[in-house]
C-alpha cells in the first residue's frame, strides 16, 4: 500500500513530464534532450521563489507553482524563436542543439544556484496513517501501523496531476487549440494553407512542454531537493515512458508512466536499483529496436 | 482577381517554375494541363505561399500577396485543394470542417450551406477522416475549402483515382461555384474533364508557359491536348 | 591524391617537431589530444562519412578501455595483449550493437545507441567490485610496459600516442578513399540511391559502425595505458557527447577535421575549466553556435571557401 | 519459360490497404529490346518496375530475371545481378560532384585498375553531355543536367536491363534529341525498359510498347498498333 502510493506519486509526476515530451515530438517531431533541464529550472526556480516570498511555505509554493511554469515556459519559447526555427526544425541539427541547451541550461544553473542540494518546504505535509488489513490471531482485522503512513502533500500530488492531466486531455480533445495543435501534428503543411499560424503553434508547444516538466519540478521538489544535475533522471525516464507508450501519443504516455511509475518501486525490492535500471534500458532500448511504434501505438501508414 | 506574374520557384536549389504567367478571373475556370513534374502542384503550392517564390508576383485583388505569411493568405479567400486531399485523417468529418471554418471565422450557416451540398458528409461527421471512402475523402477536402467561403478557389487533380459519378459531383460543384462568381484554378490532366468546366486552358511543360488557349479555340482544334499532354 | 598524403605526413611532421619543442604541460595535453582524436576519428568514420548519428559512443571507449584494463588488472595480461583485447572488445561490441540498432533509422538510432551506452555504464557501476565503479583504479606500472618501453614517461607517452595517432590517421585515410569507403559516404548521401546501385547498404553500415568500434576501442585501451587511469565517467553521457562535438567542431566527412576539432574544444575546455566550475557551458553554447552558424565545421567552411580537395 | 526473354512477371500483384495498384501483370521482355511502358497517371507503371527491382516487395506473383527466379531477392541483389534503374524523382547524391556521382555507380562491377575505371567514368560523363560539369555539385546543377546525371548513373552500371522511369521528364527539347541518340547507341548492349510520357520519344524508340490502366496490362503491340488502339484512347483520354 505504501509503495502503491509512492509508485504513483512517481507515476503522476513522470506522466507529466512525459506527456510535455510527447506533446513536442507529437506536434514538432522534435526530441528534445534539453527536456530534463526544464524540469531541473522548474524545481530551482520553486526553491528560488519559496525563499523570496519567505515565511509562509503555502504562499511560496502557490507563486512557485504559478511563476516556474511560465518562465520555464518562456525560456523555451525563446529557444525556439532562436535556434530551432532558424534551424527548420532539422531532425539532427535540433538533437545537437538540444544537448548544448541542456548544458546551457544545466551550467548556467550551477553557475547562479550553486552546486548544492536546496529543499523546499512542503505547504502543507500533515502524516496520514493507512489502514491495513491483517490476518490476526482473532481473525481478519482491521488496524492502523505507526509504520505505513504517508503524508496529505504526497496525495495532493497525485491529484493535482490528475486534475492537470484531464484539463490536457480536455485541451487537446475538446477545444479549438486542441484541435488545432492536432491538426499541425497531422500534416503542418496543409494545416499553413489553412490559415493556422504553424510557426506560433510551434512556439508554443515547445513552451507548454517546458512548462508542464516544470510544474511536475514543483511538486516533487518538496519531497525530493532541487539541484543543477537533476534532470538526467525525469529525462531519461520520460524517454522510456514516451518509447513504450508510443511516440506522440498521449494515452500510452500516461498508461507507460503508470507501469515505469509502479513498477520502480516493485523492481527495486527484487534487483538492485543498478541491475534494474539496466534491465529497464537494455528493455527500452529492444522495443525501439522490435517494435518503434512502441508497446501501445498502433504503427502509421 | 489573382494573377502569377514572371515566377521563379522551386525546391531549394532545385529551379521547377521559370518566368510561369497564369491569371483568373471573377467566374472564370482555369484548368492548368501539363505532363507529370511539370510544376502544376509547384504553382498551387507558391500561390498558398507554401512555397516563396525566388522571383516573380502573386496579385490577388491588386494585392502584391507573395511576401505575406503563409498562414494569412487563405484568410484573404483563396481555397485550396491539395493534391492527394491532405485531409486531416485522424481527426473526424466534423472536425476536418471545423479547420475550415475557423480559417476566416465562418459560422454555423456556412457550415450548414456547405453540407448541403455534400449530405453524405453530413450523415458521417462522427467518422475518421481516413475511413471514408474515396470520394467521400474528395467531398470532405472540397466542403473544407468551401468553408472558407472562397472567391477563389484552387483544385488540385481532384478527380485523380476517383470513379466516374464522383467526378461528375465535383464537376457539378465547380459550375456551380463558377456561377456564384468564384475564380477557379483547376489543375487535371484528364481532358474530358476539362472540356466540360474550362474557359481557358494554360499548358505548362517543364515549368514554362507552352500555351493558353480559350475553350472555343479547343473545340475548334484540339490538337493543344495531344501536343501538350496527351498520346 | 600525392597531395593528400603530403598534407597527412605534414601533419604528423609537424606533431613529431612539437614533441622536440613543446613545454611540459602542452607535451602531455598534446599527447592526450592525439588519443582523443583517435576516437574523434572513429566517430567521424561513422557520423561523418555514414550519416549515422550515435549518442552513444562512450560505451566503444570504455570497451577499449576497461577490456585492456580489467584483463590486466584481474588476468594478469601483459600490456601488448591486454590492448589487444580492449580493441577486441570495442570491435566485438560495436558489431553486436550494430546488429540491433541498426534496425532502427534516424532519431531511433540515436536513442538506441544512447540507451545501450546508458546500459553500459550502469554495467560498469554494478560489477563495482572489479571495476571499482566510479572511482575507478589506477594501472600499476607492469601493465604499462612494453619491452622497454616505460609508457608512463613523457617522452615514450608522446612518441606512443603519435604512433597511434599516424597509425590511425592514415588507415583513416585508406579507408575513406577505398571503394567501401566511398560507399559509405553514398549511403549518407542517399541511401536509397546506394541501394538502387547494387549496394548493400545495410552491411556497408554495420561495417562502417565496427570500424567505427575499433578504432573508439583503440583510442580507450591506448587512453589506460598512457595515463594509466581507468574510470566510469569515460562511460558516461559526456563522452558520448564530446566525440560528436569535436567532428562537428572541427568538421564531419573530413580526415583532419576531428583532429582540429578536438584540439581545439580540449584546449577551450582546459581553459574554461580553470575559469568556472560550469566549464560545460562553453560545450553547450558551442553545439548551439555550431549548428546554428557552421554546419559544416571548421575544415568544412576552410574546404568550401578554399580548398576543395581536402579529403 | 521462352529462353529469349531476359525479364518475365507471371500474375504480379501489388496492394497498397484496399487499393490494387498492379494487378496480376503477366509481362515479358526480350532480350535486347526497346520496350516503352505507358499509361495514365497512376495507372501503375512506376509500381510494376518498383517491384521488378525490389524496392517494394510483391504481395503475390513471381518474377524472374536471366533465367532466374528472383521474386524474394533484396533490391541491391537484383541491381547486383545486371538492373540499372533511374528514378523518375531525380535521386543523385546531391553534395557530391558529378564525377563522384557517376563513379560511384561505375565502381560496383568494374574489374580493373583505378585509372581505368576514372577513364571509363569520364566517358560516361562525355556521353551523356556532362563533362564540362564534371567538378560541379550535383546538387547545384540545373534540373535538366540532373536528370542527365541521373541516366549517367544508370549507364555507367552496364546493365543487362536499364528501366528508365520519365527520363525525359524535365528535358529541352534539344535535350530529348541528344537523349533518343543515347538510348539507340546504348541499345546495342542493352535492354531497355522506358516509362515514358512523351510520345513522340515513344513512338519513336520503342520497337514494342505496353500499356497499363488501373494496375492492368490494357494493351501490347507495335507503336503503329497501339495509336490505332480504341482502349488505350479512351485510358489517355477519359470517356
Amino acid at each position: 500500500m505504501l509503495a502503491l502510493i509512492e509508485g504513483l506519486v512517481q507515476a503522476a509526476v513522470l506522466s507529466l513530464t512525459a506527456l510535455g515530451l510527447s506533446l513536442v515530438f507529437g506536434v514538432m517531431r522534435v526530441v528534445n534532450v534539453a527536456h530534463g533541464e526544464f524540469f531541473m529550472l522548474g524545481a530551482v526556480i520553486a526553491w528560488w521563489v519559496a525563499t523570496l516570498v519567505g515565511t509562509n511555505p503555502a504562499l511560496g509554493f502557490i507563486a512557485a507553482l504559478i511563476a516556474a511554469p511560465i518562465i520555464a515556459g518562456l525560456i523555451a519559447v525563446i529557444t525556439d524563436w532562436l535556434v530551432l526555427k532558424r534551424i527548420n526544425y532539422d531532425p539532427e541539427a535540433t538533437i545537437v542543439a538540444t544537448i548544448g541547451l541542456l548544458y546551457i541550461l544545466q551550467q548556467s544553473v550551477l553557475m547562479t544556484f550553486g552546486p548544492d542540494a536546496r529543499p523546499v518546504e512542503a505547504p502543507f505535509n500533515t502524516r496520514l496513517a493507512i489502514p491495513w488489513i491483517e490476518n490476526t490471531d482473532a481473525g481478519w482485522a482491521l488496524y492502523w501501523p505507526w509504520g505505513l503512513s504517508t503524508t496529505s502533500y504526497k496525495l495532493f500530488v497525485i491529484v493535482a496531476a490528475i486534475a492537470l492531466l484531464s484539463l490536457i486531455w480536455y485541451i487537446m480533445s475538446r477545444t479549438k487549440l486542441g484541435l488545432i495543435l492536432r491538426a499541425t501534428q497531422l500534416d503542418s503543411e496543409t494545416a499553413l494553407a489553412f490559415g493556422i499560424p504553424v510557426e506560433r503553434v510551434y512556439a508554443l508547444v515547445f513552451g507548454i512542454g517546458a512548462a508542464l516538466a516544470a510544474v511536475a519540478a514543483v511538486l516533487i521538489v518538496p519531497i525530493q531537493q532541487a539541484h543543477y544535475l537533476m534532470g538526467a533522471d525525469p529525462l531519461l525516464l520520460s524517454f522510456i515512458v514516451v518509447i513504450i507508450g508510443g511516440l506522440g501519443s498521449l494515452r500510452g504516455t500516461v498508461i507507460a508512466a503508470l507501469i515505469i511509475g509502479m513498477s520502480d518501486g516493485i523492481i527495486s525490492v527484487f534487483f538492485t536499483p543498478t541491475l534494474a535500471k539496466i534491465m529497464a534500458t537494455l528493455l527500452v532500448a529492444m522495443v525501439l529496436v522490435y517494435r518503434p511504434q512502441g508497446l501501445f501505438g498502433t504503427r502509421r501508414v | 482577381m489573382l494573377k502569377l506574374s514572371g515566377i521563379n520557384a522551386g525546391y531549394g536549389k532545385n529551379q521547377v517554375l521559370f518566368e510561369l504567367d497564369l491569371s483568373v478571373d471573377k467566374g472564370e475556370v482555369l484548368c492548368v494541363m501539363g505532363r507529370n513534374g511539370a510544376g502544376k502542384t509547384t504553382a498551387m503550392k507558391t500561390i498558398m505561399g507554401l512555397i516563396q517564390p525566388n522571383s516573380g508576383q502573386v496579385e490577388f485583388e491588386k494585392r502584391k500577396i507573395s511576401k505575406l505569411a503563409p498562414h494569412t493568405i487563405p484568410k484573404l479567400g483563396i481555397g485550396y485543394i491539395p493534391q492527394g486531399r491532405r485531409l486531416f485523417s485522424e481527426l473526424t468529418v466534423a472536425e476536418n470542417i471545423e479547420i475550415g471554418l475557423m480559417t476566416r471565422k465562418k459560422g454555423k450557416a456556412t457550415r450548414d450551406k456547405v453540407l448541403d451540398m455534400f449530405p453524405r458528409l453530413g450523415e458521417r461527421l462522427k467518422q475518421r477522416a481516413d475511413t471514408l471512402s474515396g470520394g467521400e475523402q474528395q467531398q470532405l477536402a472540397t466542403a473544407r475549402a468551401l468553408c472558407l467561403e472562397p472567391s477563389v478557389l484552387l483544385l488540385d487533380e481532384p478527380t485523380e483515382g476517383l470513379q466516374p459519378s464522383m467526378t461528375a459531383l465535383i464537376r457539378e460543384t465547380v459550375l456551380t461555384l463558377k456561377g456564384e462568381g468564384v475564380g477557379i484554378i483547376l489543375v487535371e490532366q484528364r481532358e474530358d474533364a476539362v472540356r466540360a468546366v474550362a474557359d481557358r486552358v494554360a499548358f505548362i511543360e517543364n515549368g514554362r508557359n507552352a500555351a493558353t488557349h480559350t475553350i472555343e479555340e479547343l473545340t475548334e482544334d484540339p490538337s493543344p491536348f495531344r501536343k501538350h499532354v496527351g498520346i | 591524391m600525392n597531395r593528400n598524403l603530403a598534407l597527412h605526413l605534414a601533419v604528423i611532421a609537424a606533431l613529431y617537431i612539437l614533441h622536440l619543442t613543446l613545454p611540459a604541460y602542452h607535451h602531455g595535453q598534446v599527447a592526450r589530444i592525439m588519443v582523443l582524436a583517435v576516437f574523434a576519428m572513429g566517430y567521424n568514420i561513422l557520423f561523418g562519412y555514414s550519416g549515422l548519428l550515435s549518442l552513444g559512443h562512450a560505451m566503444f571507449f570504455a570497451a577499449g578501455m576497461y577490456g585492456m584494463g580489467l584483463s590486466a588488472q584481474h588476468l594478469g595480461f601483459a600490456t601488448l595483449p591486454a590492448f589487444l583485447i580492449g580493441i577486441l572488445c570495442a570491435t566485438a561490441l560495436a558489431f553486436v550493437v550494430g546488429l540491433l540498432a541498426l534496425r532502427t533509422i534516424g532519431v531511433g538510432f540515436m536513442i538506441v545507441t544512447l540507451m545501450f551506452a546508458q546500459a553500459g555504464y550502469l554495467t560498469i557501476l554494478y560489477f563495482g567490485e572489479y571495476t571499482r565503479g566510479d572511482e575507478g583504479f589506477v594501472l600499476t606500472n607492469t601493465a604499462r610496459n612494453f619491452g622497454n618501453l616505460d609508457f608512463s614517461t613523457a617522452d615514450t607517452r608522446y612518441l606512443a600516442a603519435l604512433c597511434l595517432f599516424s597509425g590511425a590517421l592514415l588507415l583513416k585515410l585508406l579507408i575513406v578513399r577505398s571503394k567501401r569507403g566511398r560507399v559509405m559516404v553514398a549511403v549518407r548521401e542517399n541511401e536509397e540511391r546506394a541501394r538502387m546501385l547494387g549496394y548493400n547498404t545495410w552491411s556497408t553500415k554495420l561495417y562502417a559502425l565496427t570500424l567505427s568500434g575499433l578504432f573508439s576501442g583503440a583510442s580507450g585501451a591506448s587512453y589506460a595505458i598512457l595515463f594509466g587511469y581507468v574510470g566510469a565517467s569515460f562511460a558516461a553521457v559526456p563522452y558520448s557527447i564530446f566525440p560528436l562535438l569535436w567532428v562537428l567542431v572541427g568538421g564531419a566527412g573530413t580526415t583532419l577535421g576531428p583532429v582540429i576539432g578536438t584540439a581545439f574544444m580540449f584546449y577551450l575546455i582546459d581553459y574554461a575549466s580553470g575559469v568556472t566550475d560550469a566549464y560545460m557551458l562553453v560545450v553547450g553554447v558551442t553545439l548551439v553556435l555550431i549548428t546554428l552558424f557552421v554546419p559544416g565545421g571548421i575544415l568544412g567552411l576552410v574546404k568550401s571557401r578554399f580548398a576543395r580537395w581536402i579529403p | 519459360m521462352d529462353t529469349m526473354n531476359l525479364l518475365e512477371t507471371q500474375k504480379l500483384t501489388r496492394h497498397f490497404g484496399g487499393i490494387t495498384a498492379v494487378d496480376d501483370v503477366n509481362f515479358s521482355l526480350k532480350d535486347g529490346e526497346i520496350r516503352a511502358l505507358i499509361g495514365p497517371n497512376g495507372a501503375g507503371k512506376t509500381t510494376f518496375v518498383s517491384l521488378v527491382t525490389g524496392r517494394i516487395e510483391a504481395s503475390s506473383g513471381r518474377i524472374s530475371f536471366a533465367h532466374e527466379d528472383i521474386t524474394h531477392l533484396p533490391a541491391h541483389k537484383r541491381i547486383a545481378r545486371g538492373m540499372g534503374y533511374t528514378f523518375q524523382i531525380t535521386s543523385i547524391f546531391p553534395d557530391l560532384d558529378c564525377f563522384e556521382n557517376v563513379h560511384l555507380a561505375a565502381q560496383r562491377n568494374f574489374e580493373g585498375p583505378a585509372r581505368k575505371l576514372y577513364s571509363f567514368t569520364r566517358m560516361i560523363l562525355e556521353q551523356v553531355g556532362l563533362n564540362t560539369y564534371r567538378t560541379d555539385i550535383a546538387g547545384d546543377l540545373a534540373y535538366g543536367h540532373q536528370r542527365l546525371l541521373e541516366i549517367a548513373m544508370g549507364l555507367a552500371q552496364r546493365p543487362k536491363l536499364l528501366i528508365l522511369d520519365e527520363p525525359t521528364q524535365g528535358l529541352a527539347g534539344g535535350e530529348i534529341k541528344d537523349f533518343m541518340h543515347l538510348i539507340r547507341e546504348v541499345s546495342d548492349r542493352t535492354t531497355i525498359l522506358l516509362i515514358e510520357h512523351n510520345m513522340d520519344v515513344v513512338m519513336s524508340l520503342a520497337e514494342k510498347i505496353t500499356v497499363m490502366d488501373q494496375g492492368k496490362i490494357i494493351a501490347e503491340g507495335t507503336p503503329e498498333e497501339i495509336q490505332a488502339n480504341e482502349a488505350v484512347q479512351t485510358a489517355y483520354l477519359g470517356g
